[in-house]
């Protein structure tokens, strides 16, 4: 089998979508002449045309929105916010609105609405340009989180989202889109809103997801190297969250570790560490340790950003500290 | 501009006879709502749209039942005129199961997705962007259909204004933009939160037609409406009108109104639009007190009717406490 | 001495600031001739006039990033944002400006900023107006969160809140401006940072703040009565957070339960829980409980919104459950 | 409108001189920056001013030492005019803590407090509201000071813009809005964001004086710059310049223009405002070729000065990371 990047996974996905059915569309900055800022959309607008593959004027909160009235009319929109920073100029529309709409009709309405977003840091694009807001969305009662970490999940999940009913973000990483592999089977509906484990461990279990889970997993190369055996629990989902297999990995290893891009303070890292308070606090051998970004805007210099957010070796530091003991 | 007592009104008695009926529903129900706020019946935020009805009557009265409307959390009479049942409606006030919202949305909150009225926004602004995307859909899949989008005249310093008005003329999509400027957000008078106070100037600036109407006068808002719906609907592009009215009552039940001057009020209340246009009517000969006591009467035996409706009505379970926030057949 | 609403107390403090100090100006909607959406400010119009008390237009974006000009250019603006809910339209003045100005300058400049916001749900405003994000607030290195919870607090916070160099967020609970209570001693600046402990217990530690103190203070007086007591730990400050008191609290009692009035999962909540995870493990009897919202946009109906919320009963039974083990 | 070609130079030739000087600044900065970016020792985002530089140049020509500049994050130019020493700026791309900021803001975050230049902000329109309080601390204390804000054309969608525009008008606050109009945001052409593509028209409807300018021109530039300034230093509220130009680079150095044509390019570079200047001064005979060449001259070794002080310069030490987060002497 070759292999593909995340960004040609999700262009498929794209074209795919768009192919089958003629409701879906994709609005959003960019998105079609200029071919997609991370280039996902390259060439779609030419195949589909100026009405489905719709360039935005820069009015996030305005397109947003637009995508929430789309969903309520009939259409499949895709709503492409260029990255996470920009997300916060349409935070109301998604909160106050797409998120709202079906409960406070009393279940009238569904908002069938997709908003892809690029997420993260590093390529050392500063302050305003780095976020990690993936806890805040998964906060949301009303939406959905999506965090796609495996190509095949790149390949898939977006036709997940489409098919549910209910507002979905699809959070990419933007160092991401680089990463490749093979496409294996599309996940059935199920599946693709649960965890997976992506290694078996006896020892610990890391738990990532979307930008972070390649990092996980070569720590736990790593870690094996030096004879500890890490489980990869690869989340998926953010919202809802699969509580279950979460708990169940971390009652066998009696250990783990969370990797999250987010400031710690507030970090959707802390909801995980919660939840294994609340579920496997008997079980466990050692605190659940939080590997995250340092607490400051994202620096530009190079050596200043790999220092601030979570690299391979913090993983592994963090590992050996809950099984051996010692602090982190 | 208006027509007022100058034509005579260019209605068969009948279409007049409704739109007295729908206002005079409007300002009952609203009547209602207040005295059972005061009985902490309802509770929230309750906005009263008392001395506008004739806005949401003329411009609902000239919509299709597959056009849609957006509104604000001033929206009882918009609900109400589009023929959401008086009933469901009082029931959601009462935050009942059998509200039009299950109770979950209250007096803010109100929705009826047959009569394709989406609510119900208390974000001011926010409903701009959804209609957009409403008309977006009508015109990708080629429907003949108008959005009406209702908004206060605050709405138009926000951000989301600018941006739907963009939107909406550059894809020119069929919405309607109703701006109900009632001269006061809250306590903020048009003048101290707009450089440019001439609402249709700033909306031609995005080159969408605007026209500015009297919002007290039920014959010109509805032909104004009549107008621009069937310009919107025939793929002219969006439209904008700008209804110059005035609430009579305070801007929620907590407001003291310390900004504005009871005079002021008296002046506008003189030009009320129930009474003008029933005068006017019987000024005419077409219409008598008689006329007007047969259709209040029918009014108040209908909100008696919701009232009881909504009194004796059954809570929701508060097992079911965490139903729709997603739509069950969803796969997670 | 006489007792005083947090209201008054509110109020007390804008008209001590703008009383000494001439760069001080109140900014917001309904701020002036309205008097303020909660009467907090009202009458200041009278006594200080429109360029001071400035009545803004509806744009939350605009006037909140004004705030951080005038702030910039040598003025001590007081932004209010009428409630939290509609500050999901200026985040990004908040945490792509406010919060990162002085790091992305290379600490050239400070935002000498103020911003405060009603918050909270408990008056049948239904899903639009009912918002908690104090977490998210709490997640911005460069923002600054205090809450005020007494009237005390009420009246001496602002002055802190001003004093200080960098943007600060005060939220002000809606709920909480008709409490009543007799005003303190002013706390020393570096107090008014740091958690306070509102009641000495040894069975367990009830951590709240703002809004939720008074609900906690009921339910340890409560649960004096069946023999457990409960130390309050009221935490002021969300940013910076005193981890030192928190743990040094759950070390002594080995037991808590943290009462947070946002949506569980992602809740501030959960870094409390973590926190005590990483602080506290081997000190613990139990899990940390949270006592949390439901995860349903918030229902108009009083009996829904009732139980969506965190009520005493719920903190009663959480403590309950963490003294005398049993499912909570 | 513009007087190229018609009138003499209306500037003393020290002006000229000082004008051809900056703007070859710019040009030459930036061609290092690009050539350095392929070096990887600039990384990151780099948006390139070059086909601009006329707008820099001439605006902030004319602003005092005491006002005060909001750029966006296309803004080297600007802050190269202001004074920030060129290896302050070098350096702070190069991430470098010698650099303007230390090297936390790169390319995008330029500051510099002692000469009033807030940066440098990436968030389109982002740096508009924060101008209007700039301004609004002026117009309070009473400093006769202006507030010179430049943003690109696509900011003029954004909600920002309009709270911006709007809250500026209305307080009459002295800010001088600078659009940088070059017809694309990064590949969307104002026709396909903007309903009304005047821009000038978009600004007046706020009730603010506005005027498009030829922005490949200095001489228009600086002129519409030196009158419009004076007018805002003086009280007159705040007012808004449309500079026509284009940038002759891609949008960054990840774009591969697929959205316009290099005729259309070509076209503008013509235009450009560096020879068309000097071409203009050399047929006034007041400038030769070889005063040129002296300048060009001396801003080589500036540049090349600046690239020996950046890459010489040091790190900032990584146990620094969490410094500037909070002002020191806070309370917390
Ligand atoms: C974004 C936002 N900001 C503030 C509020 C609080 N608020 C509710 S209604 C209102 C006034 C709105 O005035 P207008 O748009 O003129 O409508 P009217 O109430 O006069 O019908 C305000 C400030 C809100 N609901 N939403
Ligand atoms: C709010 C926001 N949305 C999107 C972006 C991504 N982006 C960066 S520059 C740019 C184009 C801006 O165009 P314009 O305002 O015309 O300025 P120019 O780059 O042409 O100078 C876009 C879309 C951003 N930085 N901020
Ligand atoms: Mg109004
Ligand atoms: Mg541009």
């Amino acid at each position: 089998m070759s292999t593909t990047s995340a960004r040609e996974a999700l262009h498929d996905a794209l074209r795919e979508a768009l192919t089958n059915d003629s409701r879906v569309l994709l609005i959003g900055e960019d998105v079609g002449r200029y071919g997609g800022s991370y280039a996902v959309s390259k060439s779609l607008l030419t195949e589909f045309g100026p009405q489905r593959i719709r360039d935005a004027p820069l009015s996030e909160l305005g397109f947003t929105g637009a995508g929430v009235g789309a969903a309520l009319g009939g259409l499949r929109p895709i709503i492409e916010i260029m990255t996470v920073n920009f997300s916060l100029l349409a935070l109301d529309q998604l909160v106050n609105t797409a998120a709202t709409l079906r409960h406070m009709s009393g279940g009238q309405f569904s908002v069938p609405l997709v908003v892809r977003m690029a997420t993260g840091a590093g390529r050392q694009l500063a302050a305003q340009h780095s976020h990690s807001f993936d806890g805040w969305f998964a906060h949301i009662p009303g939406l959905k989180v999506l965090t796609p970490g495996t190509v095949t999940d790149a390949r898939y999940m977006l036709g997940i989202a489409l098919a549910d009913p209910d507002p979905v973000i699809l959070l990419e990483h933007a160092q991401f889109y680089s990463e490749t592999g093979t496409i294996g089977a599309p996940p059935t509906p199920d599946e693709a809103w649960r965890a997976a484990t992506r290694r078996v461990g006896r020892d610990l279990t890391l738990i990532a997801w979307g930008g972070m889970l390649s990092r996980a997993l070569a720590a736990a190369q790593r870690l094996a190297a030096e004879g500890i055996e890490a489980e990869v629990l690869d989340l998926r989902s953010l919202r809802p969250l699969d509580n279950e297999r979460l708990i169940e990995s971390v009652r066998r290893t009696r250990r783990a570790v969370v990797v999250d891009e987010s400031w710690r303070t507030g970090s959707f890292a802390a909801e995980i560490s919660a939840r294994i308070m609340e579920g496997a606090l008997y079980e466990l051998d050692a605190p659940v340790l939080r590997v995250c970004s340092a607490e400051v805007p994202m620096p530009y210099a190079a050596h200043l950003e790999v220092a601030a957010t979570p690299q391979i070796e913090n993983i592994v530091a963090a590992a050996r500290s809950v099984v051996h003991g010692g602090s982190a | 501009m208006t027509l007022r007592g100058i034509h005579p009104v260019p209605f068969p008695i009948e279409e007049s006879r409704e739109l007295v009926h729908q206002m005079l529903r409007i300002r009952r129900f609203e009547e209602a709502c207040a005295e059972w706020y005061g009985l902490q019946k309802i509770r929230g935020f309750l906005h009263l749209y008392i001395g506008e009805e004739a806005v949401a009557t003329g411009v609902i009265h000239e919509l299709a039942p597959d056009d849609a409307i957006v509104a604000t959390y001033r929206e009882h009479g918009h609900a109400l005129v589009r023929g959401v049942p008086a009933k469901a409606l009082m029931a959601e006030m009462f935050g009942r199961s059998t509200g039009c919202s299950r109770g979950r949305g209250g007096s803010m909150h109100l929705f009826d997705a047959e009569r394709r009225f989406y609510g119900g926004n208390a974000i001011v602004a926010g409903g701009l962007p959804v209609a957009v995307g409403l008309g977006l859909a009508d015109r990708m899949l080629a429907r003949p259909r108008v959005t009406a989008c209702f908004f206060g005249e605050g709405a138009v310093a926000e951000g989301a204004f600018h941006e739907a008005m963009n939107l909406a003329a550059l894809w020119q999509l069929p919405v309607l933009f109703c701006c109900e400027n009632n001269g006061y957000a809250m306590g903020t008078a048009l003048a101290r939160s707009q450089s440019q106070t001439d609402l249709c100037a700033r909306a031609a600036s995005y080159g969408m037609p605007a026209r500015a109407v009297d919002g007290m006068d039920i014959v010109a808002v509805t032909l104004a409406a009549r107008e621009a719906a069937a310009q919107v609907r025939n793929g002219a592009g969006p439209a904008f009108l700008e209804f110059q009215t005035y609430r009579f009552r305070a801007h929620s039940m907590f407001d003291p109104e310390l900004y504005r001057e009871r005079a002021e009020v008296e002046l506008w209340r003189e030009r009320g639009p129930l009474h003008t246009f029933t005068d006017r009517l019987k000024a005419e000969k077409v219409f008598s007190e008689a006329d007007f006591q047969r259709i209040d009467a029918e009014v108040a035996d209908e909100i008696r009717a919701a009232l009881e409706f909504a009194d004796t009505s059954p809570l929701e379970p508060v097992e079911d406490l965490l139903r729709d926030v997603h739509t069950p057949q969803a796969s997670a």
